[in-house]
């Protein structure tokens, strides 16, 4: 046991996964169990940090940067915004004030992990061809998207743009 | 009078609240009622005038003051933002009250002159000649024709000087750094007159009943006269400086705009009223001093605009650069600096105002006699202070950076305002 | 490295956002939630262009979209969040119910 | 340095990083520190001033003393400002603006990281640091602060939009996200350099990346004048310095990422100077950019900076009137006519460069007031009759004497036993000098009078007939008529 950790934790791949996953898992626990949402949010923001890193182990390093931009940059300050603009007291209240009912989602949430780790470790996927060569995709995936995917592309700019406007319409005072 | 009977209170819930004015509230916890409640003792709780329907929003109380940079001295306002909208504001004064008007009760009129330089310090010169004119109405003195010229040299250069500051530090606030060290390289030549003139470079003391202190030294007449080609220049200069530029002007124009029967109404004076189109200045109008002699004009505002305070005030230093050469183009060669004024100033029983127009607007001085030494009450009109009470009405509907913009635009100086 | 261990770290993840989203009664915390429940499933998506039986870009480009989704239902979200903040004084789920009365 | 990144990691190569590590740290702190003299220096000229000029040779050392001062000073944390996240905010400021350093390559042969997708490199970990000072902002528990990271966020958001969008063009043709193949793609002469075919992005891109910056005309976040400083209010000691330092490093980040993209690079601008190496134009060019920026933008004067249009929008997250927007619309920059003021105001600033400088060398070179100065008073003990003249005009009852019978029984009359001044209240205006007959007290042309101790200002008359240096000759030119002088 002992010494498939080490074996695990001996290639360079396997512990920069070991960390950041590790990372992204403590983030996400804060996340959950901090009380301020300030700081729940800083959680979250790590945990997307780490997952940005683990895109780039996988090979994907656009996707990887754009997680740290988006995510990282735009949306935890997105959030930060909300906060600021909502007033949290009391966060004490988010204490469970109905625990049979946290306790059942916790029991399903662990079940339903129990589920999907049980089917994880049973299917055997293997890789029909080898792994993509990693090296400049970023051009690759340039050509995937205004080849094959255009459609989907433009239709994710329009969603965008209506989603923005949107967003502008709603958080518009009513008054005017 | 509305506007003291909310003050009152807040002040006394300020006392019983140090923390109140650091401009720090309990924000941590988004709870900003709390410090609302602490702040204004729930004065502004009466919520945006348009939300009437209850519906609630997320306000701030901020308190910009006693000590921050665009306040120009101790002062504060309370203010409610939207985000940065401003929903109300309550102007809180008082910091710097010295109780000038109090004091003077217990000294004699010598005594006072100094304490009016205290009171607007950025214009010493006019605050001593309002309280000196008051007593030489009451004596019914005579001025000798060069202390006259004397008091009129030197309240156009204070006027040329205070408008300079208030021009470095209007755009220090609206964020350029470098116009005010312009305006204070040139103001450091008219203080330097002062200097040598009167021995001080801003609590100057120089006038005195019946006439000045000082004769002018030789050669300052000629000092001043060559110091009016010189400003000409550097007048164009700041006009070339900061008046074209884009930034500046949409910082400045249509901001903080009121009507002249607003500003009438307000009891503003100086160009705070000159800007609405309402030609007042009382040099024209109730002239006092030997201002009939000489020409200049009265310029005038039309869009009631903080754009427009700032062109009046440029062009106030023009033609108070004209009335300069006219003075020092007559000035006389010789005679009295003093007339004849009792030893001891013990004015007959009686009440007199006097008012003139300093660089603020017109400052007045009143003072009941009941033929003693000390005058029995001495009150100030302090243009800084009735100019102030326009403030709240302004700032209703603007943003946070315009507060900065309309409180500079105005033109206070702290110790005038709380005398 | 197998693709076993990032599908489990997705479940991981997923599942602790799940319950976030399920039991926290502040709207902002259920919105991060979702967006971490998201990052499992692009998570996902990027393992198995790398170690899914057909390699591939096609994953990655999935997931763009989705972070695009996400950025969009962020915005959306909090401007709803705001806007019923503003009406309502609060930004806990459960107190808005108004539909259900 | 290919080479280096291609090799296996290895303790030699470490040692090789490490080492360019710390020597670009050292180039990159350099810089900070004389961009910042830089910066005074050419301010104070432009204001008549000589600029810092007290620290070492011509001031050199001025932001060394700057930087030391911060590094001692006292470092506070407000008593109910978010602690952890106080400290952390300036730390997530500053790690990525030197991480987004390392992307940038220097010469054809000299980077640290030849990323492929080195622009969005550099995007992502620039929006990071904005968290730093949203944070920051929300943390020190001042509405100030809160005001300032909310306006700082709203301004860096919606200006990366323009800097990233400004880019693509260049991206697009080069058909790369690699920095150095950019500048490869750049060779042969300056026209070959992207701003040329990429006016408007060079455009656009300038003005986006001192907006990043946070710096004038777009320095609202800070607004000294409004916000007091904006986010790092309560900032003091070396917390500040992070955010400062982290500030000045992204202008070394811009201006260098600016040259790279849009000018070239290390390529020499005419093919003749090719022999020039790669690894002194890229300094040289980002200093021209610097310059650039510090004139385009920091004080140029004439620039009341701060558009509305920033506070526009960082309203506009904070959902505010819109009524507003309409009322103030900003143009800002667009059409000759409207730069022309502030070309002027340039041209202004510019002339004062070479102008006098106005600038008091005062306690290396005293100042000389005029012979009516009014300083401190000197007092002459054999003069005073004790009349009390002076102690009765003064408006602040400063003066307190006494005196005794003479001792000389032939005459009549007092003498002068004690006479104190106290300078804590006094206001030297004039008035005892004016009335005293005898001209016993007199005023010198001394104004330095300072104490560690308010006890210490209460001046006896040994002191006041000690100080009789510089005593004015003229004390009372206005004899008024009618004896309001006792002794005229």
């Amino acid at each position: 046991m002992l010494d498939r950790l080490i074996g695990f934790l001996s290639s360079g791949e396997n512990l920069v996964f070991f960390v950041f996953s590790l990372v992204a898992i403590c983030g996400a626990i804060f996340m959950i169990s901090l009380t301020r949402v300030v700081h729940m949010v800083m959680a979250l923001a790590l945990t997307f940090l780490s997952l940005g890193g683990i895109y780039i182990t996988l090979g994907a390093e656009f996707v990887g940067w754009v997680q740290v931009l988006i995510y990282a940059g735009a949306i935890t300050i997105l959030m930060i915004f909300g906060i600021m603009m909502t007033r949290h007291r009391g966060e004490a209240e988010t204490e469970p004030q109905r625990p049979w009912h946290n306790g059942l989602l916790l029991v399903g949430a662990i079940v339903l992990f129990g589920i999907l780790f049980y089917v994880i470790q049973n299917a055997t996927i293997t890789p029909q061809s080898a792994p993509v060569d990693p090296k400049d995709n970023t051009l690759q995936i340039g050509q995937l998207l205004f080849n094959q995917y255009v459609i989907p592309f433009e239709i994710m700019s329009v969603l965008l743009t209506v989603a923005f406007i949107g967003a502008i319409v709603v958080a518009k005072r009513e008054e005017d | 009078m509305a506007q003291l009977e909310r003050i009152e209170p807040i002040r006394e819930q300020a006392e019983a609240e140090p923390a109140a004015g650091s401009g720090q509230q309990t924000f941590a916890d988004g709870d900003i009622s709390a410090a609302y409640e602490a702040t204004a003792g729930g004065l502004l709780r009466a919520g945006p005038p348009e939300s009437g329907d209850g519906l609630r929003t997320e306000e701030l109380l901020l308190n910009v003051g006693p000590q921050h940079p665009s306040t120009h001295g101790v002062f504060r306002v309370i203010v409610k933002l939207d985000g940065e909208v401003i929903r109300e504001a309550i102007p809180v004064m008082g910091y710097l009250h010295r109780g000038t008007e109090k004091l003077a009760e217990n000294l004699n009129y010598t005594q006072i002159i100094p304490y009016t330089d205290r009171m607007d310090y950025v214009s010493a010169m006019t605050n001593n000649y309002v309280l000196v004119n008051a007593v030489e109405k009451m004596l019914q003195l005579e001025i000798p024709e060069r202390a006259q010229f004397l008091r009129l040299i030197v309240m156009e250069l204070q006027r040329i000087a205070s408008h300079m500051v208030w021009w470095g530090t209007y755009l220090l606030d609206i964020g350029a750094m470098s116009p005010f060290l312009f305006a204070f390289r040139d103001r450091e030549i008219i203080i330097n007159l002062f200097n040598e003139l009167c021995g001080a470079r801003l609590t100057y003391n120089y006038m005195r009943v019946g006439g000045v202190k000082w004769d002018a030294p030789p050669g300052w007449i000629d000092k001043v006269r060559e110091f009016i080609p010189y400003m000409r220049k550097k007048l164009d200069e700041y006009n070339n400086l900061v008046s074209g530029n884009e930034i500046f002007l949409a910082r400045i124009q249509g901001i903080g705009k009121y009507d002249a029967q607003t500003a009438i109404s307000y009891g503003l004076s100086g160009a705070n009223l000159r800007c609405t189109g309402v030609s007042w200045d009382l040099r024209k109008d109730q002239p006092y001093c030997i201002y009939d002699r000489f020409e200049f004009d009265v310029p005038v505002g039309k869009n009631g605009d903080c754009y427009d305070r700032y062109l009046l005030r440029l062009e106030e230093m023009r033609q108070s650069l004209r009335i300069l050469e006219q003075a020092v183009a007559q000035f006389p060669d010789g005679g009295d600096i003093m007339g004849k004024a009792p030893r001891v100033i013990r004015p007959p029983e009686g009440e007199a105002y006097a008012a003139i127009e300093s660089p603020r607007g017109e400052i007045g001085c009143y003072i009941i006699s009941r033929g003693k030494q000390e005058p029995f009450r001495l009150k100030f009109r302090r243009p800084s202070f009735v100019n102030l009470q326009i403030l709240p009405k302004l700032l209703v509907g603007e943003t946070m950076t315009n507060l900065i913009t309309i409180l500079g635009g105005i033109d206070i100086v702290v110790g005038e305002v709380d005398a | 490295m197998s693709i076993t261990p990032y599908l489990t770290l997705a479940a991981i993840l997923f599942c602790i956002g799940l319950y976030g989203a399920l039991s926290k009664k502040n709207a902002i915390i259920v919105l991060l939630s979702i967006e971490l429940m998201l990052n499992a499933v692009n998570l996902n998506l990027i393992a198995f262009a790398k170690y899914g039986p057909k390699p591939g870009l096609a994953g990655q480009i999935f997931s763009l979209f989705n972070i695009t989704v996400a950025a969009a239902e962020v915005a959306v979200g909090i401007a709803i969040l705001i806007n019923l903040y503003r009406n309502r004084g609060t930004t806990d789920v459960t107190d808005m119910d108004t539909m259900k009365r | 340095m290919m080479h280096f990144l291609e090799q296996p990691f290895g303790w030699s190569n470490f040692f090789v990083f490490l080492l360019l590590g710390i020597v670009m740290l050292l180039i990159v702190l350099g810089f900070v520190t004389y961009a910042i003299y830089f910066e005074r220096k050419v301010i104070g000229w432009m204001q008549f001033r000589i600029g810092p000029n007290r620290t070492g040779p011509l001031g050199l050392l001025q932001s060394v003393a700057d930087v030391t001062k911060l590094l001692i000073k006292e470092d506070t944390i407000p008593r109910k400002a978010e602690r952890q996240l106080f400290i952390l905010a300036p730390v997530i400021t500053f790690i990525p603006s030197f991480a987004a350093i390392a992307v940038l390559p220097f010469a054809s042969n000299l980077f640290f990281a030849d990323l492929d997708v080195g622009i969005l490199y550099y995007v992502a970990l620039s929006g990071i640091s904005t968290i730093g000072i949203v944070l920051g902002g929300w943390a020190s528990n001042n509405k100030y602060a809160l005001l300032g990271g909310m306006r700082s966020a709203a301004q860096m958001i919606s200006y990366e939009v323009p800097l990233v969008i400004s880019v693509v063009g260049i991206v697009m043709m080069t058909g790369t996200l690699n920095l150095r193949l950019i500048v490869e793609g750049q060779a042969g002469g300056f026209w070959h350099w992207n701003f040329i075919p990429q006016i408007i992005g060079f455009v656009v891109f300038v003005i986006a990346g001192i907006s990043e910056l946070n710096r004038t005309p777009f320095d609202l976040p800070e607004a000294e004048s409004e916000l007091v400083a904006g986010y790092h209010v309560e900032y003091s000691g070396f917390r500040f310095a992070f955010f400062m330092l982290a500030e000045y490093v992204y202008v070394f980040a811009i201006a260098s990422l600016t040259t790279v993209l849009f000018l070239g690079g290390w390529q020499s601008p005419l093919p003749v100077l090719d022999f020039i190496p790669g690894i002194i134009l890229v300094p040289a060019q980002i200093f021209v950019h610097r310059l650039f920026l510090l004139l385009a933008a920091r004080d140029a004067a004439a620039h009341p900076d701060r558009p509305a249009h920033g506070s526009r929008l960082a309203g506009a997250a904070a959902a505010r009137d819109r009524q507003h927007f309409r009322q103030r619309d900003f143009n800002g920059i667009g059409g000759w006519g409207r730069m022309k003021g502030i070309m002027k105001g340039l041209g202004v600033t510019f002339k004062a460069m070479t102008a006098k400088k106005v600038t008091y060398a005062y306690p290396d070179v005293p100042l000389e007031m005029p012979d009516r100065f009014r300083g401190i008073q000197h007092f002459e003990p054999d003069k005073c009759i004790v009349c009390n003249m002076c102690a009765k005009i003064c408006p602040t009852e400063c003066i307190t004497l006494t005196g005794k019978p003479n001792p000389d029984p032939e005459k009549k009359g007092k003498v002068i036993d004690t006479y104190d001044i106290n300078f804590e209240i006094c206001i030297l205006c004039d008035l005892c000098t004016e009335v005293c007959p005898t001209e016993a007290i007199v005023m010198t042309n001394n104004f330095e009078l300072s104490t560690y101790s308010r006890d210490e200002l209460f001046k006896d008359m040994k002191w006041l007939t000690d100080n009789n240096e510089n005593v004015r000759k003229e004390n009372n030119s206005a004899a008024p008529k009618g004896g309001a002088k006792a002794n005229a």
